[in-house]
């Protein structure tokens, strides 16, 4: 029996022994994984990496503040040209980053005022409205996207002794990290509280004065963050970017990485990203039925397991808790 | 000199005067209990006072500065807290984070420092919302899911979280109706105890005349979105008026 | 006599926690009216809804025998097609439609030749719905919109029709006039189950009456034998005036003899 | 002038398309609170099931309604089996919005599986070619086709919903469903029906459609977007508001394109809907609901 003596104790993010040791087991399992020789694995998991930065932010917007949004792929093109164009200009690729996510972020903020006065529905049109502005402003202007020719985007340069491809897993590793504990920092602070509180009863959070503006306005500019941020890291990925990248269609991968991973679960969006990432390439040659995997794993999930994944994952985990006795 | 006054208030939805020029005001350190039956326009006044409904005519004058046009959030940093009739907790987060949203507005924030994990405030705080649960005895339900939680245990929660903000002005929308027999009696104990330890002004909304009489230093009573009568409890009680608003007309 | 409608030890509970009734019996003759009287919160309006079916899966416990036949936990289209209509609180209009389809949607499903007769028969009964038929019913005033909800209620030719606070929020005349069509559709052999605050106005009109508090039956009784009990004299009629001390909360549980 | 009342006629002809869409998510928001996102999909099903019906030889006539009938069973299938299971364990609205997401992701991959992913082009009995002139105005014959079915089909449904018994009941159904319940009305027949007629309206359009914009399986994804903005602008909830939505946000684009410039044409829609949105997000013939505290 462990008891906690203070309530600093409480608030640590890692309160248990075990699960300290299962997320160590876990990180060095990921830092290891390079040395395994396999590219393809290596790639993957880059991917996911990158992928997870943005789902967790559409989590802390969706899931969280309860905020429906469908114009992800709109907060990933600022992202990505924003960060292609800042590295053309040669400006360092920290700064770089940071352009990316900030610029999203502020658009994030722009995109979030109709929030104020939308619901539901509404907002999810607004936001898709948005996401597909941007693609076609994309595909019409070539000062931004490149012309027929699309923007290069020069990638990370081989560090330390490593590849290239082994450079960018651990930078990605790093932040994808970084990222993750500052959405669990946020979600159990007075923020993440707002968050939840607007979601859950709106009225009576604003009664117990929370400003529901700057809250969600807050939650759109850190999920659009995140959303920037992985697209600037998608374009270091594949040092190419183009508009069709950009479709209404990465919109609703994003989303439905979100729902299957969980809503309101940092962990789960994590899952998720692995998720979306991974199905495409278990199905290889049938890329068509891709579609119809989400769809129905997101059909199966609302109706019998409304958590998601990580939903599932939280039941087998107290299942082995109680396990002697259930 | 009161703590609130309210001049003339009226508001209408469609065609129906919900509210029709009602003059009402609370001293320091008193309950004040509304009664009225059902769709008297008791909750909407509430609605008026916490900036959820804005009035159509009329004034509200908290500690000498009018609230109209504030939004809820702006209100509730003055000081005014409520609890609802129907519960609006946040049902998916525990009972300690319900009550520490309601230090809210005590909070310095810095988003910086909550993505860093910064937590001196959150202890601050966190000893407030201590003295709070041990004071409706919530120590058992802490860290439970407030959805999961019996619902009288949750009425409780929702007065804890009113309190947690300090109120100056706590506004109780039906707190003890719903509730069994000994949560009724635990419940208008609760009232006046609140009353007496954290020395602020209460508005009670009931329609269980007995109740509110007792808890009650002076009283109203509404009836179609007027007020009917007012005075100490003894005297709204034995207005004929009122009399005929609760057990109906002959 | 045997009973129409026989409920017995049901359990309703909200959101699987909530007791809102506990373990509730009560039974109801044909072709009578009756009232139940209680104060807010006590179960009235969930009692008349787990009848209706409107409750997902309520009663968890007991039983509903209506006609010889259970009805707990059947949709609330098959309890209506099996005659039990519900008027709720909130009148349950379709406030965008004219009078005159709100009527028409009452007959949904007869096939009879008697539509109308029963028409002619409610505007009979309210002149003012004839008048207002092409109005919207949202138009109408509360005491009109009531009449529109009862002789909606009538058209479907109800076995048993339950009103729920049928004189809430209504002028004193209208109230009595909406209680006086009620006994004249209770006449042709409708019977009537009346959930009332009102307890002078229910227990004129009604033959018997059950006090329902906390989700119980704590009281039941003739009309006549309840207004002549002194607790519900007090309680519920406003008599016996003198409440010793209002602050004598005590005093006042004690002396109730239930 | 002339070139002015040009763009409206053509504006007018894809509007009544648009509001054909708008009708539909309009029809099964009323009823039911659900924003379809799967209705471009349901009309990319219906239309290449005509595509099909075509290629085996049978005439317009009949494969037309055929497709159509298929798209509205599609729907009442989805309905059944996947809307009421998830109302029955406590569905958010939210979360039957979700599904429709999901619904949509199906039938967007069995389509692609099926049919194949490459454009096709539709046989269609009206041709894009052939013009018909009035007094200097121009409109080629599938225009007017288009135009006349929009506004057939748009009248039609008016005609049902507020004429017919039927259409009484799905008003009220979709406005109080448990005092319709109560009545015995039958809400799952009535709510079904709505999805049903409001999937076979989307096939007419995505029919119409088709021999303009071939036939792949995202071809409806611009129109149900145009859709859904004339809904919004009309007002979700209100059927004639579709209507003049849809026509209205037709001609603002054709006026756009011809006038200001052809490649911004598409995003006049979505400008269209945040404006509204900011402004009277009721839309122009919608009424709020209002939440009580």
């Amino acid at each position: 029996m462990d008891l906690t003596e203070s309530y600093r104790e409480e608030l640590r993010l890692i309160r248990k022994p075990w699960t300290g040791a299962g997320i160590g087991l876990v990180v060095l399992a990921l830092l290891v994984i390079p040395w395994l020789k396999m590219d393809y694995l290596v790639y993957m998991a880059t991917v996911v990496f990158i992928y997870a930065i943005g789902v967790q932010g559409q989590n802390i917007l969706i899931g969280y503040t309860g905020q429906i949004s469908f114009g992800q792929a709109g907060f990933l093109a600022i992202g990505a040209y924003t960060f292609g164009h800042a590295s053309a200009l040669g400006i360092p690729l920290p700064l770089g980053l940071l352009a990316a996510g900030a610029l999203a972020g502020i658009f994030g903020v722009i995109v979030g005022f109709p929030s104020l006065r939308l619901k539901g529905p509404y907002l999810a049109i607004a936001t898709m409205g948005f996401g597909i502005a941007v693609y076609q402003i994309l595909l019409n202007s070539e000062v931004i996207s490149g012309g027929r020719m699309g923007l290069m985007v020069k990638k990370l340069p081989a560090l330390f002794g490593l590849t290239q491809q082994v450079t960018f897993y651990y930078f990605t590793l790093l932040l994808a990290l970084i990222f993750t504990l500052i959405s669990y920092n946020t979600i159990s602070s007075y923020a993440g509280r707002a968050f939840i509180a607007i979601r859950d009863n709106d009225i009576a959070a604003e009664a117990m004065g929370v400003n529901l503006a700057r809250y969600k306005l807050l939650s759109f500019a850190m999920s659009s963050f995140y959303m920037g941020l992985q697209g600037a890291l998608y374009s270091l990925l594949i040092g190419f970017l183009e508009p069709n990248l950009f479709t209404f269609m990465e919109s609703v991968t994003i989303f439905v990485a979100v729902i299957i991973g969980g809503l309101a679960s940092i962990g789960g969006s994590i899952m998720g990203a692995a998720f979306v990432i991974l199905v495409p390439q278990v199905l290889g040659a049938m890329k068509e039925l891709v579609p119809v995997i989400f769809g129905v794993t997101i059909l199966i999930i609302l109706i019998f397991e409304p958590q998601g994944i990580a939903g599932r994952w939280l039941k087998i985990r107290l299942y082995f808790r109680n396990w002697p006795f259930r | 000199m009161g703590m609130l006054e309210i001049k003339n208030l009226s508001i209408h939805f469609g065609g129906i005067r919900a509210l029709n020029g009602i003059d009402l005001a609370v001293r320091d350190n008193e309950i004040l209990s509304i009664i009225g039956p059902n769709g008297s326009g008791k909750t909407t006044l509430f609605n008026c006072l916490t900036g959820i409904y804005h009035p159509d005519e009329g004034d509200i004058i908290y500690q000498g500065e009018s609230l109209l046009g504030l939004s809820p959030d702006l209100i509730a940093i003055r000081g005014i807290a409520r609890t609802f009739q129907n519960l609006r907790l946040f049902m998916n987060m525990n009972v300690l984070d319900n009550l520490m949203l309601g230090r809210h507005v005590h909070m310095k924030k810095n988003i910086f420092a909550a993505f860093l994990r910064l937590r001196r405030e959150e202890l601050r705080h966190r000893e407030r919302v201590e003295e709070i649960i041990d004071f409706l005895d919530l120590q058992a339900y802490r860290k439970s899911r407030v959805a999961d939680c019996p619902y009288g245990v949750q009425k409780r929660i929702e007065m804890g979280r009113a309190l947690a903000l300090e109120p100056k002005l706590l506004l109780l929308d039906e707190p003890i109706s719903g509730l069994t027999s000994e949560e009724k009696e635990e419940a208008a104990y609760r009232v006046t105890e609140i009353r007496g330890r954290f020395k602020i002004a209460i508005i009670l909304v009931e329609h269980d005349l007995k109740i509110a009489s007792r808890l009650a230093d002076s009283m109203a009573a509404f009836n179609y979105g007027q007020k009917i009568a007012a005075g100490t409890p003894e005297e709204v009680q034995r207005n004929p008026e009122v009399i005929r608003a609760y057990v109906g007309e002959e | 006599m045997t009973s129409f409608l026989k409920i017995a030890n049901i359990e309703t509970l909200y959101f699987d926690r909530i007791y809102a009734l506990h373990g509730l019996s009560l039974e109801i003759r044909e072709g009578e009216i009756f009232a139940i009287l209680g104060p807010n919160g006590a179960g009235k309006t969930t009692l008349l809804r787990t009848i209706a079916g409107l409750l997902k899966d309520q009663p968890k416990k007991g039983t509903l025998e209506f006609n010889g036949r259970f009805i707990q936990r059947l949709s609330p289209e098959k309890i209506s097609s099996l005659g039990i209509v519900y008027v709720p609180e909130d009148r349950g209009l379709f406030r965008e439609l004219t009078v005159r389809e709100n009527l028409e949607l009452g007959c949904w499903g007869r096939g009879d030749s008697g539509i109308e007769t029963d028409m002619n028969y409610v505007h009979d009964l309210f002149p003012i719905l004839k008048e207002r038929r092409n109005q919207q019913a949202e138009t109408l005033s509360g005491g009109e919109q009531q009449m529109l909800a009862i002789a909606r209620a009538y058209l479907r030719k109800p076995k048993l029709l339950m009103l729920d606070e049928p004189s809430l929020g209504l002028a004193p005349l209208i109230a009595r006039n909406v209680c006086d069509a009620l006994v004249k559709i209770s006449n042709l052999g409708t019977t009537i189950l009346l959930v009332e605050q009102n307890a002078k106005l229910a227990l004129r009109i009604a033959h018997y009456g059950y006090i329902l508090e906390a989700g119980r039956i704590v009281l039941k009784g003739t009309s006549q034998e309840l207004m002549e009990n002194p607790d519900v004299q007090e309680l519920y009629l406003g008599l016996g005036g003198e409440t010793a001390s209002p602050k004598g909360w005590r005093l006042y549980k004690k002396r109730r003899s239930w | 002038m002339r070139q002015f009342m040009q763009y409206v006629i053509s504006g007018l002809a894809t509007g009544s398309i648009y509001a054909l869409v708008a009708l539909g998510l309009a029809l099964i928001y009323r009823s039911t609170r659900i924003l379809n996102f799967a209705h471009g999909d349901m009309a990319t099903a219906g239309t290449f099931v005509a595509f099909s019906l075509l290629g085996m030889n049978l005439a317009p006539i009949i494969s037309f309604p055929l497709a159509i009938l298929s798209g509205s069973a599609l729907a009442m299938l989805f309905y059944f089996a996947i809307l009421v299971p998830a109302q029955r364990r406590n569905a958010t609205p939210l979360g039957q919005i979700i599904l429709t997401v999901g619904l949509g992701l199906i039938l967007q991959g069995l389509i692609s599986y099926l049919w194949g992913t490459d454009t096709k082009t539709l046989t269609f009995p009206l041709s894009d070619t052939k013009l018909w002139r009035f007094q200097g105005l121009v409109i080629s014959e599938l225009g007017l086709g288009t135009f006349v079915i929009g506004l057939l089909g748009s009248g039609l449904l008016y005609l049902l919903v507020q004429k017919t018994r039927l259409g009484i009941a799905m008003r009220a159904t979709s406005e109080n469903l448990q005092a319709a319940q109560t009545l015995g009305i039958p809400t799952r027949m009535i709510l079904s029906l709505a999805w049903g007629l409001a999937a076979g309206l989307s096939v007419l359009a995505g029919i119409f459609l088709a021999p303009a914009l071939l036939l792949d399986p995202f071809f409806m994804l611009e129109p149900f977007l145009k859709g859904f903005a004339a809904a919004i602008l009309g007002g979700l909830n209100s059927l004639p508001g579709a209507i003049v939505g849809g026509l209205i946000l037709g001609v603002a684009e054709s006026l756009a394109g011809g006038y200001i410039t052809i490649a911004f044409k598409n995003t006049l829609a979505f400008l269209i809907i945040i404006v509204i949105l900011m402004v009277r997000h009721e839309g122009l013939l919608g009424t709020e609901f209002k939440e009580r505290v």
